[in-house]
């Protein structure tokens, strides 16, 4: 039945009526970008702790953010991390890399050759400087949005897009959808469809390592808008309580889908500051400054392999494409926006400073650009050869019942007999 | 109307008549929702009454509860009901329990929203269907719509309830009938009875089944997708005469539907796309053999999802259609 | 041994025989947990392998996940099963799919310990007994003890497993067994056969039933507190042969005991402690028709636990007592 | 299959074996209580912000003490909340009467009058001076351990008596177990077992409370333990992104059932702090001054009445009983803790500060012990002629079908005439 809501109750004093706050972004469609609440320090201005000093003596960097490029490509200040040009170069490819990667795969989605793709157009740096940053085996938890670290770790692009195809060379069987990779040889976790349930494995994971005298840490990342999720709080609260050798990434790129970062609390304090809240170190860090990525997990990676525990590293950054091939950004936010990011691009930026520093040119530039697409051009072409979705090329069926348990119960072997005879009866098998 | 229109217009009527109506969820707001079932609320009630929230499906089920204790109504949306896990605490043992323990003190009126079912190439976190948790669970009610007359006034019932709701939108059909077939091109609503939709107030009750077919030679128990599904099957077949009841509402039952057609027909098939084992479908299975049993030519079968995740690229093999269907109508109708 | 005893001591065996086990949970590490199920644990294997942990159960499954994957074998427990569905996503959406969803690339090798079930005044959050959520997720293990026996050789099977087991231990019979009444003094397991529990290592394998009594007239399928509960009504009808299965594992199921007894007694009877609705005493009861079908001389009945809340004072009037199994059988035997 | 774990990696270079840190309480059973690592600040010394001051502004307060009484009984410093010797005898007496209730009702429970009993004993002051504080109409979200609220807001403690008994005067039918009150007539919500639920529950209610343009607020309670719940951190996204009018008190008793502060992360940090990483405006009380305690809370009221968003408490304080009748806390905790807890005792200090200022004497504190005994003994009385639990006197059975819904469905129906029938075949009805 409707029923009247209780009314408000008569004030008892002459107090003013309470009123809801809903956040607001700065700007919706057809309004001019506005990125003025965000405050750009200086480069090379935020402090440098001692990998192992308490976490209570620098929250400030939870507030800050440390940078290292300036505006003119230079590498300034403690955080620099002193990288040779060679790694620069590696690092740079590895992002241009990402972004071909991207863009074709997109493509092929618009193509109608799978279901769904998701981009990391501008984010590329939070992934990639970071895997540059870590140990080889050092265990990852990515959420969807960090390619990047696979493509660093020189993982093969072809297996990825047979993935992304789910067609007969997918390892994962065409069971999960595009971009959902599973690499356990590279170290990499299997990526989940619900967000942040990886974060509190990935504490699991860093606390096994320690009870066990190894010497590997974990990493994870998750959005911003995803920190609401329980599992932050419970990967948090692990993680501080047992000192977790944990890297614990929030990638602000101010977008969840169509919901800006105030939705996830980014209007009232930093994410960094979430990590503050706990006691972990907490760093703010430009997540389109390649160099700074690098140094604040390189610093974090130290602390946490010399028993100092978590760090919470907020990537501050920007989703400069729709969340996925689902939506349309110009939907819900300034078309200007991408353009407009206050703290660039991160491939132009590492490149700008590589050219600085008198060791890359527009031309080599030119040159890897167009390295990276034949790269993944041709790894298109053979993971075609293996099928794109829908196609027919596939996994045969009945491997839908395998591994939901290690041996196959009576009842999944009934239901496989039931679904051949299904095909056989249709005359598709 | 599409369903989509359909639940959109049963949203947007509620609002206007009772003002203790509510809407939140993850991106329900200003864009409306990913399926667009929230579009243009925001805009017409302003953003005190429809709004977007943290990702925190946990929070989402809290906040609405403490909302429902202060007097409000809120409609909330689970994005997919692969995502609803979370809540389920909330979910369980507080929504379900309030009116319980606090002996009608307090009560929980929310309705929970969700697209759930599969067909769109979801892979296992966008395709489930889950409603075989929450029937298991005393205090929760659950509807799931087949067209968009119905999903109208079942919404429409499911606000007005006191009790909380859970609202399962098969999202194979918000815009269209699926009948089964993946290689045939996506129907519409367009010219489907059922999408004569009025633009006012109208209630289809909750604890009512419809019979969509009637028919001597079986009773085929669904709900959701599966009821085109169904349709659809026997159609092609031709020769079953089959009664076909979609359910409507799994909690409450409308139990004495079923047993006037079981009794009539003396045979029984259920059909749902959720994993097979603990799915609804035992539950009727169980019903209708203990109260129908000296009716029962042959045994209630199950037509059903696999009990494996929602594999991707192989859905259409997992997915209960018409293959599974016909089979199980050959055993049921063989003796 | 107790059940309790012999609970410790499977987690006393598997964890001096494999280092890669450990045990975690709230208050289970100094204290020894709150039924003392991992007294002495610690101070034996120290605090890397057996930890207090913070109240969050989504948590403690989420880094039980985490561990796992590291290659360590995790044993959680669930302080009351009541209490696990903060865990449910973690445990739904991650442990039952790793393996599926990473195509064997990775696993979830826990054992999930959890206390559930009624009859301890415990009210409506510490009497729950929610395994027919779990046993409708594929990826699950269900593992319901009913004796000190069974209990240790089930959890050192559950724990060497190499997927996510469950493993419900009936509270009301961690200190002896429990007939049903109420008003009777409490017994021990001093002098029950089951109590004679080994020292060392031994397995009672996953899927297999015990029949725990032969019988002709009409097959009982029960688990857990409930097998005490028909064993002892049977005894004091007297002139009911029941044939009694303890299923021990509900998911994988032991269908070929069960056929063969229903087969053979043509009446089956289900009980369970937990709501009727949805219960896991659906799906037996759907796969003894489904299976049965012709055998069977009367419907297959359920006699459990009622679609409320556990309520605290009136506990005996909702348990499925004597009475309620002597009722549902003098209906089954009628005809 | 038992099968070898994995190895721990051969270490990549001579780096340290990580280790895994697990927290230890100062002082085990049979050790000496050790509270030498809490450091007490000065009555008086912490700053007392305006009520409108942005969280970001004092921080600081996070990591203090607010304190006023100090060790001589007297109230001191700007968060002194200068009440009137009336209602600082009113604050006594609650708390005095919540002692004596819970002495009772914890020796009933010791004759086997009912199942289950949890004391506040030492903590009272968190809860009465905060009702004290509060409106008569703002809206409770308590955990188990705030029965001081039902009695500071006057409740009758012979109808908390008939709940605990679930005798046939329950007004929860019997349903609930033992001190999980439901009275909505004092704005008090149905109490859940399952912890921190109310969290969200709070905000909710407070968002809606704003949202309705009303002047009330909402107030919640958990444990430090609860913390880690899923739940309190939903409470805190939501609370700090719409800026709700609730009060969100953390009670820090120092104890989870057997686990220490430190398994909730209170090794690391203050568990005020986690406000701080909302953004929210964040308290730490000595929660054994109740006039530090009501201040906070007023200051809290007033500042979400003005619309300046929430708060969160910590209230230090100290569990000077076992978690419930079901525990023995001298099995995992040093059996002087209790004696020896440095912030004292709630009743006594707010009895030597009435002493102090003039207003109270021995004399008249022994006649209140008296008095609020005898008010105990004779309610207690009353409500026993209403029945113990398991002795006959409760609500009908067939009550146990009601309220599942609003209305009762076939199958409840059907249950009910079953239950009924077997009563009847047992000769019971
Ligand atoms: C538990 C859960 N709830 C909701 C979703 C739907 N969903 C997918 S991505 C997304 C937005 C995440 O935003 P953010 O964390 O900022 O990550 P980004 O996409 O920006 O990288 C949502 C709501 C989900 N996948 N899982
Ligand atoms: C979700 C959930 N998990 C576990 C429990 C069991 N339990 C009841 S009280 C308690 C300890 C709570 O400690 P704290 O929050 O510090 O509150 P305190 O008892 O000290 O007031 C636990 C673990 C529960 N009731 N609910
Ligand atoms: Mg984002
Ligand atoms: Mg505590």
């Amino acid at each position: 039945m409707t029923r009247p809501i209780a009314p408000a109750a008569a004030p008892l004093s002459n107090r003013p009526p309470l009123e809801l706050h809903v956040p607001q972004p700065a700007a919706r469609p057809g309004e001019e970008a506005d990125f003025s609440d965000i405050t750009i320090l200086a480069a090379g201005s935020a402090e440098r702790p001692e990998i192992g000093a308490p976490a209570a003596t620098f929250r400030d960097l939870a507030y800050g953010l440390i940078r290292v490029l300036d505006e003119d490509g230079a590498a300034v200040g403690p955080w620099n991390p002193d990288l040779a040009p060679e790694t620069l170069r590696r690092v740079l490819r590895a992002m241009a890399l990402t972004r071909a990667f991207d863009d074709r795969m997109f493509r092929a989605q618009r193509q109608g050759k799978t279901s769904f793709y998701m981009k990391s157009l501008g984010e590329e740096a939070v992934a990639v400087a970071a895997a540059f940053a870590l140990d080889d085996d050092d265990m990852l938890f990515p959420s969807y949005r960090q390619q990047g670290l696979l493509i660093a770790r020189d993982w093969s692009i072809e297996d990825m897009m047979n993935q992304i195809y789910s067609n007969r060379a997918d390892r994962l069987k065409g069971r999960q959808m595009p971009i959902m990779y599973s690499v356990r040889e590279k170290h990499f976790f299997s990526i989940s469809g619900n967000l942040t349930t990886q974060y509190p494995q990935a504490v699991g994971w860093a606390m096994a390592s320690a009870a066990r005298g190894d010497t590997r840490i974990a990493a994870a990342w998750c959005g911003e808008g995803s920190t609401a999720e329980g599992d932050f709080h419970s990967a948090c609260t692990f993680a501080s309580v047992y000192r977790a050798p944990v890297i614990l990434n929030v990638v602000n790129n101010q977008w969840a889908i169509s919901s800006f970062s105030g939705f996830a609390g980014g209007d009232e304090t930093t994410f960094a500051a979430r990590g503050v809240g706990y006691g972990i170190a907490s760093l703010r860090v430009d997540g389109n400054d390649p160099l700074a990525v690098y140094a604040a997990t390189r610093w974090a990676a130290e602390r946490a392999r010399s028993n100092h525990g978590p760090t919470l590293i907020e990537h501050f950054t920007y989703r400069a494409e729709g969340h996925s091939t689902s939506d349309d950004p110009t939907a819900y936010r300034s078309g200007e926006e991408p353009e407009s990011w206050p703290l660039g691009d991160p491939i132009r930026r590492l490149r700008d400073h590589l050219i600085t520093i008198g060791e890359w040119d527009g031309e080599q530039h030119a040159a890897m650009d167009a390295d990276v697409a034949g790269q993944v051009r041709a790894a298109q072409k053979t993971a075609e050869k293996n099928g794109i979705l829908g196609h027919g090329l596939h996994h045969p069926m009945e491997t839908m019942f395998e591994d939901v348990f290690a041996d196959m119960p009576w009842h999944l072997k009934e239901q496989r007999k039931q679904m051949l005879d299904e095909r056989r009866a249709t005359g598709l098998e | 109307m599409t369903m989509i229109q359909a639940i959109n217009s049963a949203l947007d009527v509620m609002m206007a008549r009772d003002d203790a109506v509510v809407v939140m969820g993850e991106d329900v707001g200003f864009f409306g929702g990913v399926f667009r079932a929230t579009a243009g609320l925001q805009k017409k009630y302003g953003t005190n009454r429809v709004f977007d929230t943290p990702i925190t499906e946990c929070g989402i089920m809290g906040v609405a509860i403490g909302m429902g204790a202060y007097g409000l109504r809120p409609v909330t949306e689970i994005q997919f009901a692969d995502y609803i896990y979370p809540a389920l605490d909330q979910l369980v043992s507080e929504a379900a329990r309030l009116r319980y323990r606090s002996a009608g003190e307090y009560s929980a009126p929310l309705t929970i929203r969700s697209p759930f079912g599969g067909g769109i190439f979801g892979g296992q976190t966008h395709s489930q269907s889950p409603e075989g948790i929450f029937t298991h669970v005393s205090g929760l009610k659950t509807i799931i719509p087949s067209n968009p007359y119905d999903a109208k006034g079942l919404l429409i019932s499911a606000i007005e309830d006191d009790d909380p709701t859970l609202f399962f939108e098969p999202k194979r059909l918000y815009n269209g009938p699926f009948h089964g077939h993946y290689d045939q091109p996506v129907a519409s609503w367009a010219g489907h009875p059922a999408s004569a939709v009025p633009d006012g107030h109208y209630r289809v009750p909750l604890g009512q089944a419809a019979v969509v077919r009637e028919g001597m030679d079986v009773t085929i128990l669904c709900y959701g997708t599966m009821v085109h599904v169904a349709l659809n099957t026997i159609a092609e077949i031709g020769e079953v005469d089959a009664e076909i009841i979609d359910l409507r509402t799994l909690i409450p039952l409308d139990i004495s539907t079923i047993e006037r057609s079981v009794r009539k027909t003396g045979r029984c098939l259920i059909v749902h796309e959720a994993t097979r084992t603990g799915g609804f479908g035992a539950e009727l299975s169980a019903l209708v053999q203990e109260r129908c049993f000296y009716s029962l030519e042959a045994p209630v079968e199950r037509a059903t999802g696999f009990d494996t995740p929602y594999p991707h690229s192989l859905e259409w093999a997992y997915f209960p259609g018409p293959v599974r269907i016909r089979e199980a109508l050959k055993r049921i109708l063989r003796d």
